[in-house]
């Protein structure tokens, strides 16, 4: 269903955000209708951190995330369809319906897991690089985080591990200035850059602007390359702002949590906006191509949706099975 | 219940409402917790202290766990009382070494010099697809522990009642707290009401099973009761409230009045509560059992996020009358209601997501 | 055991012994755990490992619980299988949010798609005031988390076989060693040398009741098998060498075979491994058990450090006895050997301090 | 017990070493005969450390310490009868004997607890100061540490939180480059100061050498009076080196674990000798002031090692208390 992409790359990474973003907008419009039964934490706002990301690893290169996950796993190359049926509960899904939105995984384009505790797969991640050096391959282990994680304790735990051992780990902080509801200020203290203290820990780091797909993929091509070069870990931050609730479906600027100036200037500068505009002048793009990409996505979403409300459940009779292998 | 006014309540306005006793009685008292003073305010149970008694005593915290845990033991030193709250029990294993090694020993391993009066409120999910990471409830891990008292309310009274106990007790309190409970009313006394940790309710007093439970079994086993009442079946409802200190003498004489027991556990089957109180049946009542004592927990196996395999995953009245049944050799078996709601959901009042 | 060279070792050369062979099997297995390579080595039990495969295999770590345990995960993911080893159990209390969301539910969460093949050696400390915080093990915790399986091996030959058994299971597997047991000697057969996870071993027999015991509290059930033997009452004895899964089979071969249980618990006794087995046998068994089902446990209190406090902490022979003569109506009763040594140290070997 | 104790500060901190030393060395002297039955972790060779941050802190002061804590409730104020009856498990010791040489405690002096497991007094040090916070005192918490608790996350949570409260909490970290047997290199990156990390965290942080008691002494007052005045958490590295093995009375450089140049060159930097050395010229010291403290301490010692031995055991019917308050 996945209709031919664009070869330019800076076409496909707009085209893969907007795409994300058209999904992500789906099921927020779906989700009420109460058939994804699971909570959800969508990623509208933060798709270029993702798609920057993903654009600079092979497909080979693990990677694990959090309860924010939709836009890393479909970044990554992880199945639409069965994403969409694992929020359905089915068989189908990614995860059999085992996990839910909170545990996402495509083990055929690297994505190894996503999960919904709060800094738990930062070890899983470096981990895998451990893994990844005692084989001796060459592949980088990607571990998205929040700002909120690098408040437990395990975060240090691991980074220290990382660069004790020099593992070929990538930590990739998407901090959008909240935890649920919480900003950073009552979390952390003034004026620390989240990079400054990864840095003191030994991990090369970097701080950018994580609403400029372009500058992402850079960055993280540039990490990339010394990881496998045999540098340190690297950590790098990217500021970016989730546009709807922490979880659920819906915008909760009426809530009045974050100032509405921030909010303002956050929204107009949302990612895909700025990348469309950053294209203007390129030949391969224009306002029909969007139009284009949007009606293509639009079917495969519509196709999508389709399959996993007409997936089946998974059969009660199963429902003890995976808890050993 | 004393003669004092009551009013209606929804469970988690009955905690409000003991906070905000407890803040007034106790200067000193703190309470905090990953989004305390946030426009959800813990699912509502917080609403109004972080203005009343500031920052300084009602604060949001970094995610931390671990430390959150060892810095109510340090308050507790040094005469600080805390009300700590985690949205999940699951977000609570980041903080086992604290609770195990500081929180339950502090009293015993310094000879009783000082102890640790703080409450940690756990807060149990279930159904809406929490899934295996937002779903569990390890009430029988610490029921295992010395030195920490475990409470698990059913009802509004009871609800306000224990967490004024556990506040002002002197010992480490785990209050859990059932999210699909969190909209149960009833009546509520007013002011610094307290029902004493450690004591069981006997909710109902038939004479043909003795049935024990705690948290949303309780309900489930009171719809039992109603459905084996229908074939004259009477049942002697336990509600423990306190998991540790378990209330073996109300256990006792309801296994001594009946013969019959069932044990029902809201947590997964081995090594937990019900296997306890099956056990200390078996072990001290022997002779007055008149038929083999009977479990009823969850499967042994983690929650699944899919609707499709939520359904009876957890006891319910149905299930629970026909063990009572099978337990007296009776014929008859119950079907679900068919007119009750979707099952991963405690009403019409959930709504999701979390 | 099958015919095959066999070597008397000390359960801690069993074990070095079976990581031996294990790493030569899989050139990927790694090994890591504070002081792995020290000049103490983990009470010899990683003697010359570093030396043999390397410090890319066998390596030292912070001192960081937690995150060495989801690393453990996140290699397995990768096709790493490892063993990490933690010199109390006590200190693995910082992993419980790892053990628990992740190596736990791994398999599960994800339909099943990867599993977790680990293994995590725990060493479990008593006496020579080890104390509160370095006597712990609470494998009645680990026993109530599906997902996990658990092993807690009582001589040699079992100790090297079920750790090959559990580092080549593709689940995660709990490796609890006692401290008390590790020097003990027996016959090892050599090479890759297995003994199934979740089975069970008879040790003795007898006909009159059956203990079902783990750990170091296998011999002393011998000896109290001993004891009562003089009495002419023969012990039907069970060493569970798995705690999870258990071995129903057995334990109930064996309640059927006597009619009497008494379960012994190397543990805390509230929601234990034995009233678990209790519970089981007086739910599944009541008809068959001639007498009420007892259990022997730890007190439900922490171990304090004294030598003064610590006699009699734990069952052993005497008391083992005891309460088996109490469950035939016999009037026998053992008193402590007299020539024993200080009740605190497993044997003159052990010198403390550790 | 306790004779006259000098009026001159800078002699009191030489006296107080010395005492510690001494009685770090008759337990070393007395342990294999058997009597004092639990783990047991010396601090011989780190008497300045422990010293020169009592001298700085009031008595009323709260403090938490580690394994190694020994020298930390002595200097404290902490009972020397009470300390030895725990050793050897009396009724009379400061913990009545629960607790062994891991578990010390002596509230009359503000000795909070120490504790066996690594890191796991650091939240609780900091919960002191958020105690003194809420009660609005004027304490400052003092929270002992060694370079391995580093690793721990709840260290970095512990000091997170310290900071975004401005709590009054003071970490003295005692950095003897092991934990057990392993050297920094093994668990932290080559070219790490640990005081760089914990200034990115956001506390006041300095280094210092942890054999020069005076030193020792004017940085945490300095430190202490920074605290009561509402600045930020301070946190203070020193660096010191243990004289015998991690946990037992013996020496163990036979066992090579450390290069023998770096124990000579420690050994070399003895903090009493060196503080000796710099009293040389000071009105009040002499060589037979030092014998007469020698002869005052170990009468002091005899009289608490008599006191101990012969102090009766817990009675075994109260075993089970304390459980519950
Ligand atoms: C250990 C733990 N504590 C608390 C939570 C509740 N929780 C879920 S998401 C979240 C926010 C985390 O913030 P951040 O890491 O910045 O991610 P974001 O939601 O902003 O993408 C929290 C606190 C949790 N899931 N796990
Ligand atoms: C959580 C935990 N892990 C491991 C241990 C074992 N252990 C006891 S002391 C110690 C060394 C800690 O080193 P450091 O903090 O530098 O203190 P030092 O012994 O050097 O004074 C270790 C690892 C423990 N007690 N607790
Ligand atoms: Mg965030
Ligand atoms: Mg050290």
């Amino acid at each position: 269903m996945n209709t031919q992409l664009p070869n330019d790359p800076s076409l496909r990474l707009v085209r893969e955000m907007l795409r994300i973003r058209m999904v992500e907008e789906a099921i927020a419009r779906e989700y009420p209708k109460g058939e994804m039964r699971c909570p959800t934490h969508l990623s509208v706002g933060q798709e270029a951190v993702a798609v920057g990301t993903a654009a600079a690893l092979e497909r080979t290169d693990p990677a694990v995330s959090t309860h924010r996950a939709h836009a890393h796993y479909l970044a990554k190359g992880g199945d639409l369809k069965r994403l969409l049926a694992e929020l359905f509960g089915k068989e189908a899904g990614c995860a059999r319906g085992r996990g839910g939105s909170m545990h996402l995984i495509d083990l055929d384009v690297g994505f190894e897991g996503s999960t919904a505790i709060v800094g738990s797969t930062l070890p899983v991640g470096v981990g895998l690089a451990l893994g990844i050096r005692v084989r001796a391959e060459a592949a980088v282990a990607c571990i998205f985080l929040g700002d909120g994680a690098m408040e437990e304790g395990v975060f240090y735990e691991s980074a220290n591990f990382a660069v004790v051992r020099k593992l070929p780990a990538l930590f990739i902080c998407e901090n959008n200035s909240y935890s649920v509801y919480s900003p950073l200020t009552k979390r952390q203290p003034h004026g620390r850059q989240i990079h400054d203290v990864v840095r003191a820990l030994g991990l090369t780091t970097a701080a950018h602007d994580g609403n400029d797909v372009f500058g992402v993929a850079a960055a993280v091509k540039t990490a990339v390359q010394a990881i496998r070069d045999g540098g340190s870990p690297v950590f790098l931050e990217f500021s970016t702002y989730r546009h709807l609730e922490h979880c659920g479906p819906y915008p909760d600027d009426n809530l009045g949590y974050r100032p509405e100036k921030d909010v303002a200037a956050w929204k107009a500068r949302d990612p895909i906006v700025q990348a469309q505009e950053r294209l203007r002048d390129h030949p391969g793009f224009s306002g029909e191509v969007i139009e284009r990409w949007r009606s293509e996505i639009a079917a495969e979403i519509d196709g999508a949706f389709a399959f996993a409300r007409t997936a089946p459940w998974p059969d009660p009779s199963t429902r003890a099975e995976y808890v050993y292998a | 219940m004393r003669d004092v006014p009551t009013t209606q309540m929804k469970v988690i306005e009955a905690i409000r409402n003991g906070l905000d006793v407890a803040m007034d009685l106790d200067p000193h008292l703190i309470c905090y917790g990953l989004g305390i003073d946030d426009p959800k305010r813990i699912f509502g149970s917080t609403v109004g202290l972080a203005e009343k008694f500031g920052n300084g005593r009602v604060f949001d915290v970094p995610t931390s766990e671990a430390a959150m845990t060892g810095i109510a033991v340090g308050a507790a030193l040094r005469g600080v009382r805390s009300v700590t709250v985690h949205q999940r029990l699951d977000f609570f294993f980041l903080a086992m070494d604290q609770l195990i090694n500081n929180v339950a020993k502090w009293h015993f391993m310094f000879g009783g010099q000082r102890s640790v009066p703080i409450v940690i409120r756990l807060i149990l999910g279930r159904g809406w697809g929490q899934g295996p990471t937002h779903s569990q409830s390890v009430h029988s891990w610490f029921a295992h522990i010395p030195g920490l008292k475990v409470v698990m309310p059913t009802n509004a009274a009871d609800a306000k009642g224990l967490l004024l106990s556990a506040i002002f007790d002197p010992n480490p309190v785990l209050f859990l707290e059932h999210r699909w409970l969190h909209e149960a009313v009833s009546d509520v006394p007013s002011g610094d009401y307290r029902v004493p940790l450690g004591q069981a309710r006997i909710v109902s007093e038939g004479g043909d099973v003795t049935i024990v439970a705690m948290s949303f079994l309780v309900p489930e086993a009171i719809r039992a009761a109603g459905l084996l009442a229908r074939h004259g079946v009477g049942c002697n409802i336990i509600d423990l409230r306190t998991i540790r200190p378990l209330d073996w003498d109300t256990v006792s004489a309801g296994i001594l009045k009946t013969g019959r027991l069932l044990a029902l556990d809201s947590g997964l089957p081995i090594c937990s509560v019900a296997s306890e109180i099956v056990a200390f049946a078996s072990e001290r009542h022997f002779q007055s059992l008149k038929s083999a004592p009977r479990r009823l927990t969850m499967p042994d196996h983690p929650e699944p996020t899919s609707f499709g395999l939520t359904r009876g995953l957890h006891p319910s009245a149905e299930s629970i009358a026909d063990t009572v049944c099978e337990m007296l050799g009776l014929p008859h078996r119950f079907a679900p209601d068919p007119n009750a709601g979707p099952h991963d959901v405690p009403g019409a009042w959930f709504k999701g997501p979390f």
